[in-house]
């Protein structure tokens, strides 16, 4: 049960407000992925295609928060129903989170610099 | 077993119990106090009431005039000092409540609203909604957590007060989700546990209102004063007893019998629906006992027609009572009429106690309905129960606190009372014999006091119900308990409040055979008169030695004389 | 609770409501199932380090009818847990909550046309053969 | 219809089954009705809670049919059956879920009232004010609703979040802490905040929004909740902003 004295640090309400500007950004970065990826014919998942846009900045920018904004929101999205089922090491869960979200978040944007 | 103790223990969660309990903490922030209920606190029977608390709060209004009102409306038997004490206390009472949250309705500029009410010649029935009594209960209860020195026993049902050399000494329970016996030590008790109303088959009263707080009094050797005199309310809904409030006589309701009349013409041409409580219930009574009332399933009824106040008007100023009628009887008020009957409603009795709620046992004190201070007499007006609940609770509360300050030590117990007490409530149920059960003992038991001993009253019936109560009372030995699983064992608690009604049921009709005039609440067709000269004085029952005693003690009277009560 | 007991309660839409628990259920299931795509997804991308032929082989299995398929079903995941979400951040922000029937319909409506749209354009391409 | 088929989980967690029971209807019938009648008539050692029978004091809510609802108030004929035998409509009741089960029909309620208690359900202030605290009408809707909870549990025994997790604060105390938050007499909002914005407070609510649609009193607990995440969130940067603990400016 919730503590009564209380007044302790939690990282909820930042996690509960990113959760949800996250997933705003999210209509807006996969509209336009799934657009451009499938609706255009496919001439635009070729891999060349794909090289070129991502040697423009402008494009790697958009991938680099893309990348942050779903690893973020899928996997607090995780962290919460995984809390949802009674768990009660919030603060095990909170690190996992954390080490799990960075290492993805870094292989990702990695993966955009290399490919 | 679970031994708890502490300086006062509080029998009793309703607005008197809880009000007390904050009273008491607020005196002496280091006593430790007990409150014990047998259900949820939130659940008591006050959270029902509806219409409104009366208090003095605006100008126009005077205390002399709401004593006045409420002395007048006890048929001139209520204790005039007590219900000065209860018209000048009542609105710190409501300010009290404002203050922790009470969600009172307001005027438009912000202050407290007050509504008009039967028997008041001034609105001043401070209501929050038509949820009264449960909007107070909830501030009281949420209140009360705030102070750390009140523990809280929920669920624990009490079944005898002990008494030692004259001294309060502890209770005695079962805590209901375990079934373990629970023993309560403590300097003072405070009795508030409400009235008893299911000793009638047809009454406004929660199912857990069973006149235990009366029978374990009477069984310590309390007395009880005034018994006799039960309020009825002319409009219980039919079947299920679910209050009606005056309101909708008010706006214009008529009561209907089978020939489709507004029989009321006959009894109170003037007034017509809007008679005095008592006049409209036994109107409604006589047109039954005469067979033009509609017969049921679920017994007689009158019809009480909105139909013609038209759809708007009824969702507008009656929108509970349609809620009510849609929810509970499928039945929408503006095409059908409500059957309604008259419904036990009110104990205006209760434990004996003096202005100051203390009984004449040491340590022991009585509030709210399972008191008798007396304030209602022989009939209490609309709203002036909660008011007294909370009046009468607060002063409990600190005088219960004053007086634990003087005592050094908690008495000790008599054990072996503690232990015939154990062995009563753990042999005596579940031993096999007879055939008998709760629930048909329980039927017939409420058919005779509604039959007998309701409305009007006459020296026959009631010699007829005390035979039949005596006779209950022997045939309960051969009642058993089938249910063997102590976890809330609710059948085994409906056992153990039959044995409550049994006994309080016995004090009401011993009563009301004795008083041989018509006051209030108590009609005696053999005796349709108000006898002041024989009979302006309160009744007192004790039980010794198994047996009944009745005696009497005068009406203290101030500034009032008796007069005729006309309206 | 056990954790078990915990999490048959948390599959359990006995007596739950369709824009209630059961678009809740199914927003979690639905984004929990994206999440997971989103690691296939990198594992694949993961391909293109490897230069040009491996993710040919890869574009042609993907570029399969059973693989479309697969992706328009995803489609309707995503579609469902991208309309649900809007909702959502409205209902959660207190925008809309006494609505929230009517609502959870409109965006259902809402995203399926989305999806019906995205389906046709696929379909389209792929029996076109692009 | 003239009768109906209770079928109603019975025992202890240790050891149940369902038992069948047939009850008489009549027009107006509530299943506390039918309950009090398989008590009186049928079985004596059936254990059930009630009091009011007119929905106000919260004793008696339990599933009817998988949904959490107060039975005293609840008829009979309007109740869609959850099956038939014999051409005998049935009902199927069990103890609200959510709950630990104590017996037959009844839960234990303890955690839910130390949960409603934690949130700080009462009037804070300062200091005790002289007279009247004045309210406007406007000021009084904005949480009147919001005061007819009766703490029956059903919204608990609907939310799935509380079903899955008995950490939770669970609606009831969430919907109590924003009423209180929203009345203008009160100054112990941030206190409530700090209390509800723990990890298993308000945080763990994914507007279900099922607590709503159980609430015999229509509370809307659902819509109160994530107003109380606006409020607590507006706290909390306060707090990371301002360094204050209490999140006072
Ligand atoms: C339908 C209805 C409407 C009403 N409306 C109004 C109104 O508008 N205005 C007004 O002024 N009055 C009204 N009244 C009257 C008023 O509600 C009651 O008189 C008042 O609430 C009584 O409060 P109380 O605290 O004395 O007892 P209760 O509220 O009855 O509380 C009794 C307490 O004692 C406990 N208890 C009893 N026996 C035991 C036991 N054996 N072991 C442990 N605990 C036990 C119970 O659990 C409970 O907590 C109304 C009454 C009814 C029936
Ligand atoms: C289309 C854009 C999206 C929107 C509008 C959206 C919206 C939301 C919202 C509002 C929530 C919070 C619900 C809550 O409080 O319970 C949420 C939860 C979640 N989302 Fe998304 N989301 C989107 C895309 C995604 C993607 C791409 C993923 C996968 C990586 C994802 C995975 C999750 C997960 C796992 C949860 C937690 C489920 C839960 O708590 O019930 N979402 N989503
Ligand atoms: S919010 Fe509604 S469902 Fe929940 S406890 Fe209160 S009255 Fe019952
Ligand atoms: S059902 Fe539960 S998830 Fe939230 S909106 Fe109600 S508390
Ligand atoms: S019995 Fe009181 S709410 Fe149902």
């Amino acid at each position: 049960m919730a503590s009564t004295q209380s007044l302790k640090e939690t990282m909820e309400p930042v996690a509960w407000m990113f959760q949800l500007i996250t997933a705003l950004f999210m209509v807006f970065f996969l509209g336009v992925h799934l657009i451009l990826m499938h609706a255009y014919g496919l001439n635009n998942i070729l891999i060349q295609a794909i090289l070129n846009r991502l040697h423009n900045p402008w494009w790697k920018a958009f991938y680099i928060a893309f990348v942050i904004s779903i690893t973020y929101h899928g996997l607090n999205g995780l962290r919460g129903v995984i809390l949802d089922l009674g768990v009660k090491k919030v603060k095990a869960l909170n690190a996992a989170f954390w080490v799990v979200a960075i290492i993805t978040i870094i292989y990702g944007v990695w993966l955009l610099f290399n490919i | 077993m679970e031994i708890h103790k502490a300086d006062i223990i509080i029998l009793g969660a309703g607005l008197a119990g809880l009000r007390a309990a904050i009273s008491a903490a607020e005196t002496n922030k280091n006593l430790k106090i007990a409150v014990v209920s047998k259900v949820f606190f939130l659940r008591s029977h006050s959270t029902a009431a509806e219409g409104g608390t009366a208090a003095v709060l605006y100008e126009g209004d005077s205390y002399d005039l709401h004593a006045y009102d409420t002395i007048k409306g006890s048929d001139y038997l209520a204790d005039q000092d007590a219900v000065e004490i209860f018209v000048r206390t009542m609105p710190k009472e409501v300010l009290d409540l404002d203050h922790w949250g009470c969600p009172w309705s307001r005027l438009p500029d912000g202050r407290i609203a007050q509504r008009p009410f039967g028997g008041h010649s001034f609105p001043r029935a401070t209501y929050a909604a038509d949820r009264t009594g449960f909007h107070a209960l909830h501030t009281l209860y949420e209140r009360m957590l705030i102070y750390e020195n009140i523990e809280r026993f929920q669920e624990y049902f009490v079944t005898s007060i002990m008494i030692d050399n004259g001294t309060f000494t502890g209770l005695t329970a079962m805590n209901m989700k375990t079934g373990e016996y629970v023993i309560f030590q403590g300097k003072a008790l405070i009795i508030a546990a409400g009235g008893l109303g299911r000793l009638y088959s047809f009454t406004t009263y929660s199912h857990t209102v069973t006149g235990d707080g009366a029978a374990m009094a009477l069984r310590a050797g309390l007395p009880l004063e005034d018994m006799e005199f039960i309020q009825f309310h002319p409009t219980g809904l039919v079947p299920s007893g679910i209050l009606i409030t005056e309101g909708a006589r008010g706006e214009g309701g008529y009561l209907l019998n089978k020939d489709g009349d507004r029989f009321m013409k006959k009894y109170a041409p003037q007034k017509m629906e809007l008679a005095p409580r008592d006049v409209v219930s036994r109107s409604i009574m006589w047109e039954i006992l005469e067979g033009r009332g509609y017969s049921g399933p679920w017994g007689p009824y009158v019809y009480l027609d909105l139909r013609h106040l038209g759809d708007e008007k009824i969702k507008e100023r009656l929108p509970a009572i349609r809620d009510i009628a849609i929810k509970f009887n499928n039945i929408n008020p503006k095409d059908e009429p409500i059957p309604v009957r008259p419904a036990a409603h009110y104990t205006m009795g209760g434990i004996q106690v003096g202005n100051d709620t203390m009984s004449p046992v040491k340590g022991i004190f009585a509030s709210g309905e399972a008191s008798c201070v007396s304030i209602h007499g022989a009939n209490r007006l609309g709203s002036n129960s909660t008011a007294e609940c909370l009046v009468f609770g607060d002063i409990s509360g600190r005088n219960a606190a004053l007086y634990v300050e003087k005592i050094q030590n908690i008495p000790d117990l008599n054990m072996d009372k503690v232990k015939e007490e154990e062995n009563w409530l753990y042999k005596e149920p579940f031993k096999e014999r007879g055939s008998e059960s709760v629930a048909t003992l329980r039927r017939e038991l409420q058919n005779t006091m509604q039959e007998k001993v309701g409305i009007f009253r006459n020296e026959k019936d009631l010699t007829d119900a005390l035979k039949i109560i005596k006779d209950l009372q022997k045939r309960f030995d051969n009642v058993y308990v089938e249910d063997k699983n102590m976890y809330y064992n609710t059948n085994l608690m409906t056992y153990f409040e039959l044995r409550n009604l049994l006994e309080v049921a016995e004090v009401v009709v011993l009563g009301a055979i004795a008083r041989k005039e018509s006051r209030g609440a108590h009609y005696r067709t053999d005796y349709p008169k108000r006898d002041d000269v024989n009979w302006m004085k309160h009744t007192i029952a004790i039980k010794r030695a198994g047996k009944i005693e009745l005696s009497y003690i005068p009406v203290r009277v101030t500034k009032w004389q008796p007069e005729e009560r006309k309206y | 609770m056990g954790i078990k007991e915990a999490f048959k309660n948390w599959l359990s839409i006995k007596g739950r409501h369709i824009h209630g628990g059961i678009a809740y259920l199914f927003h979690r299931l639905t984004g929990l199932i994206i999440l997971l795509y989103l690691y296939v997804h990198f594992g694949a991308l993961s391909q293109l380090l490897n230069g040009g032929a491996s993710y040919k082989n890869f574009l042609t299995t993907v570029e399969s009818p059973p693989f479309v398929a697969l992706d328009i079903l995803l489609f309707f995941v995503i579609f469902y847990h991208g309309a649900n979400g809007i909702r959502l951040v409205f209902n959660e922000f207190g925008i809309g909550t006494k609505k929230n029937m009517l609502f959870f319909w409109v965006m259902m409506a809402l995203g399926l046309i989305g999806w019906i749209l995205l389906t046709y354009i696929v379909a389209t391409r792929f029996i076109g053969g692009g | 219809m003239d009768k109906v088929i209770f079928k109603i989980k019975r025992g202890t967690p240790e050891e149940w089954q369902y038992v069948e029971y047939e009850v008489p209807v009549e027009k107006g019938t509530t299943i506390l009705d039918g309950l009090y009648y398989i008590r009186d008539n049928i079985d004596h050692t059936l254990s059930f809670r009630a009091s009011c029978r007119m929905e106000v004091c919260g004793s008696c809510a339990m599933m009817v049919n998988n949904f959490p609802r107060t039975t005293c108030s609840t008829q009979i004929e309007n109740v869609k059956p959850d099956g038939t035998k014999n051409g005998i409509k049935v009902i199927k009741l069990e103890p609200l879920s959510g709950y630990p089960w104590i017996r037959d029909l009844v839960v234990d309620f303890d955690d839910f009232f130390k949960k409603h208690e934690s949130v700080k359900p009462y009037i804070i202030r300062k200091e005790t004010p002289e007279g009247q605290l004045l309210q406007s009408p406007e000021q009084l809707a904005k949480f009147k609703q919001l005061t007819l909870c009766i703490k029956c549990g059903a919204c608990v025994a609907a939310c799935p979040i509380s079903n899955s997790d008995p950490l939770y604060l669970g609606p009831a105390a969430l919907a109590a802490a924003y009423r209180f938050n929203a009345d203008s007499r009160d100054e112990g909002k941030n206190k409530r905040l700090a209390v509800v914005s723990d990890p298993e407070g308000c945080w763990r609510c994914h507007f279900s929004a099922e607590c709503s649609e159980a609430c015999p009193k229509d509370v809307d607990p659902a819509s109160a909740i994530q107003k109380l995440k606006v409020q607590a969130a507006v706290f909390e940067f306060k707090r990371i902003f301002t360094g204050r603990k209490d999140g006072e400016k």
